[in-house]
């Protein structure tokens, strides 16, 4: 490269660092929901009939119930603060679990439930054996669903 | 040999053809008008699912577009060799590039422009008031589709397959472009205040900016291997 | 000339690096299918991870490579050095798949979707769909210095807007658990990290070994094709 | 002045023609003159010079500039006129001038161009798009363009061919023209007669290597 190159060739490399690190520090990246959580899915009802959303919560206890000789099935999704009801249709994943947490995909009907054909269970970061999980041992990082934890 | 003046030469010829041949506005007119009436055929006529749809329907016209124009911009260079003689003038690469690149901008904005109406009267849209917006969305995005596709255009034509290959480029590396560019026309046409776009209009500047720098540098390898 | 010499020292190491491949993954295998635990959550699925997180590391090293070694290329216009983006190129479409694939069977049933637009899934797609046009550019292209040329700026073109690609989707939907191994502390209990690191290692060494051969091979076919178009002066046959 | 050292092309480029050593030196005002069977690597070593390719190994140098580190710099003074006449098929003859001088960094007026379009024989096609002209016409107009830019070194990649007798006789006395200006001229033919007009030193491209003939056997030497 020659000597008249140098400057443009260091600007170019500079504007492009500049340019990659707004995408990864701007503030819009850590303001994003990925989903929404039920007391926030509560509070738009009213104007969100019909429009897909996405909630993220904890399956209640005992709330699961199977309509019987149907594929579908009914539960309640809730962060602690508010709870859905939720009418699913199809076969739920095999972690889908009372007690964990799950993302729903649907929209709010009128009749006050929340449809979906689309349920995946949001797992988390941490990988450990069971006797480690009984034993109570945390592992140094937080996640997502922790925060959503209710009991 | 002043930098700009070479991208003035440039311009001045590709635009001087256009005009004389009006074989790519023709070409690429017609073709745009053709997926917009198809567009109107498939959908149903249901306003609230067009207006949906819309953001979506405009960049995939804008896009099939620019692969049909974009990818032929380098084609007048290899009739007679012309290729050769740019390789061979003494002059920066860079600005070559840059000349393409301009000359690109202005044929695909002046479709688009033309475009625009046609949307609004086939599907019925009152898109007036927002026009501003949507013509600096239209405009950041085809910088970057036309920074991208004039050096794949550079690279692809002089290669076998070379139909096959522009959009098999191109259209992986412009997701970005599409991605911010539907969501902030969704965003315009839903009269959403600036705050909730507006970040994706800057993803298509830093997109714009960043591309357009790599390929003015990547090109001087193309013509010049 | 510079691609004797090296050309030579791959021969030297290749069968050191493919044995010592080989034992990282037999060891990473057996600790991983037989003795490490089954996750408290995920249960045995959990044990796909020992193949999927090595193949998508190495699918970034070998991207890296192809990368590193166009600029090289562009700079010094050394043909050996095309021989080993090139053969790169394939050994990461390779591992780029293997790493969706086992992505794809891991995310059924933890996920219960085969995909999700996610940004890490998107750019992985991007990146097989960069390196598949990579090497179908390359057939294309009869003049060999042109194609040269003309792959290692696709590839720099390429790797310059994976970035750009993961921050749009990462902004428009995302749903993948933050990365486990990072800056802020690993989260991994240590009976699934041990057999995850060996994994992590014999399939890096995996990807040099592959690479070594492969680029000894595409130097030889070259050689060979030179030969054939009688191109090939005295002092270099 | 222009000088080739030591050129070779060698396998790694698999579809080039291999060059085995070559050199070649021309001076101010020289002629070189390059023969040889087709396929012999003219047009390589053509190339070579016009900077549009790079050799595996040897050196370039065109008036002291080094043709593949330099060459942005070398290519000021070099002229090409190849096989491709490098117009564009929707501009006229003078657009195309008026283009490719531009790019040399010079706007010539318009009547110099009218001159030079008078010069080589075409000035009544001057308004015309470049598609219309035919072969011969397109060469002469390129050579207008030689004209205007002035090279030191001029490369002429086998000029005769598409010329009629007119044409030729220009061709011959623009080149005269040009040595006598000073430039240097490497031209490849396949036309002895006609180049020993013009030609001060001569060459045969054989066997991938270049052996040197005296001008004065041209016009009746068989090889």
């Amino acid at each position: 490269m020659n000597k008249n190159k140098k400057k443009p060739a260091i600007i170019s490399i500079v504007l492009i660092l500049l340019g990659v690190g707004y995408l990864a520090f701007s503030n819009f990246g850590k303001n994003l929901v990925y989903f929404f959580t039920p007391s926030e899915v509560v509070a738009f009802t009213p104007s969100h009939y019909g429009k897909k959303v996405r909630v993220a919560g904890m399956v209640v206890r005992e709330s699961v119930k199977m309509i019987p000789n149907t594929l579908e099935m009914t539960f309640r999704l809730s962060d602690g603060k508010a709870t859905i009801p939720i009418h699913y249709k199809g076969v739920p994943p095999d972690l889908f679990k009372e007690g964990q947490g799950a993302v729903v995909e649907g929209y709010w009907n009128s009749d006050l439930h929340f449809y979906s054909k689309m349920i995946m269970a949001k797992h988390s970061e941490d990988y450990m054996p069971p006797e480690m999980k009984q034993a109570g041992v945390s592992l140094p990082r937080k996640d997502l669903l922790k925060t959503l934890q209710v009991e | 040999m002043p930098f700009f003046d070479v991208i003035k030469w440039i311009v001045w010829k590709d635009i001087l053809s256009e005009i004389r041949s009006r074989e790519s506005i023709s070409s690429l007119f017609f073709f745009a008008l053709n997926v917009i009436l198809i567009f109107s055929f498939s959908f149903s006529v249901d306003r609230d699912v067009t207006l949906a749809l819309m953001p979506g329907l405009i960049w995939v016209a804008f896009g099939f577009t620019s692969i049909l124009g974009l990818g032929k911009s380098f084609l007048s260079e290899t009739h007679n060799d012309c290729i050769g003689y740019l390789q061979m003038a003494p002059v920066p690469k860079g600005a070559i590039y840059l000349g393409k690149l301009a000359g690109n901008l202005l044929l695909m904005l002046f479709v688009e422009m033309i475009l625009y109406p046609l949307f609004m009267i086939f599907f019925n849209l009152d898109i007036l008031v927002k026009l501003p917006t949507l013509l600096i969305i239209s405009l950041l995005a085809t910088i970057g589709l036309s920074a991208l596709g004039t050096l794949f255009s550079a690279l692809t034509v002089q290669t076998r397959a070379r139909e096959v290959m522009f959009p098999l480029l191109l259209l992986p590396l412009s997701v970005p472009v599409f991605i911010g560019a539907v969501e902030s026309t969704q965003g315009a046409l839903s009269g959403d205040p600036y705050s909730f776009y507006g970040h994706w209009i800057a993803l298509l500047f830093v997109f714009d900016m960043i591309l357009t720098i790599a390929s003015f540098w990547m090109f001087e390898f193309i013509l010049d291997y | 000339m510079v691609s004797q010499r090296l050309i030579g020292t791959l021969r030297k190491w290749e069968g050191g690096v493919g044995i010592l491949a080989g034992l990282f993954i037999f060891t990473g295998l057996y600790l991983g299918l037989v003795v490490s635990p089954p996750d408290y959550y995920q249960g045995e699925v959990v044990r796909i991870i020992y193949v999927h997180v090595p193949f998508a590391k190495v699918s970034l090293l070998s991207y890296t490579t192809l990368f590193l070694g166009s600029c090289a290329y562009l700079w010094k216009k050394d043909p050996i050095v095309d021989n080993l983006c090139h053969a790169a190129a394939g050994i990461g479409v390779f591992f780029t798949s293997g790493a969706l694939i086992t992505g794809s069977i891991w995310a059924k049933p933890t996920w219960n979707t085969w995909w999700t637009w996610d940004p890490r899934l998107v750019s992985f797609a991007i990146l097989l769909l960069i390196l598949i046009g990579y090497l179908m550019l390359r057939t294309f292209v009869d003049d060999k210095r042109k194609e040269a040329a003309y792959a290692a700026v696709l590839a720099i073109i390429g790797f310059v807007d994976l970035p750009i690609v993961y921050f749009s989707v990462e902004w428009w939907r995302t749903l993948h658990q933050p990365m486990s191994i990072s800056t802020r502390g690993i989260s991994i209990a240590p009976g699934m990290l041990t057999p995850l690191a060996f994994m992590a290692i014999g399939i890096s060494l995996l990807f040099f070994y592959m690479l070594m051969v492969r680029t000894q091979m595409l130097y030889l076919q070259h050689l060979l094709e030179a030969k054939r178009g009688g191109l090939l002066s005295e002092e270099e046959g | 002045m222009v000088s080739l050292c030591g050129i070779k092309i060698s396998h790694t480029y698999r579809f080039f023609k291999a060059l085995k050593e070559v050199s070649l030196e021309l001076q101010k005002g020289e002629c070189y003159a390059l023969f040889g069977p087709n396929g012999a690597g003219k047009t390589t070593l053509m190339k070579i010079f016009a900077t549009l390719l790079q050799p595996t190994s040897g050196t370039v140098t065109i008036m002291g500039r080094d043709g593949v580190q330099d060459r942005e710099e070398a290519r000021r003074f070099l002229f090409f006129i190849g096989h491709g006449s490098f117009l564009y098929d929707d501009l006229t003859a003078i657009e195309n001038i008026e283009f490719a001088i531009g790019l040399r960094g010079w706007l010539p007026t318009l009547g110099e161009i009218k001159m030079a379009l008078d010069r080589v024989g075409i000035g009544p096609y001057a308004s015309q798009k470049s598609r219309t002209l035919s072969t011969g016409m397109q060469k002469r107009l390129a050579l207008a363009k030689a004209i205007l830019a002035e090279p030191n070194l001029l490369l002429l990649d086998e000029p005769y061919a598409s010329l009629d007798e007119k044409g030729i006789a220009i061709m011959n006395e623009l080149i005269c023209d040009f040595l006598k200006k000073g430039a240097s001229v490497l031209l490849s033919s396949h036309d002895r007669a006609k180049t020993a007009e013009v030609a001060t030193h001569a060459g045969i491209l054989h066997n991938k290597g270049l052996r040197e003939i005296p001008v004065t056997e041209l016009a009746h030497a068989l090889f």
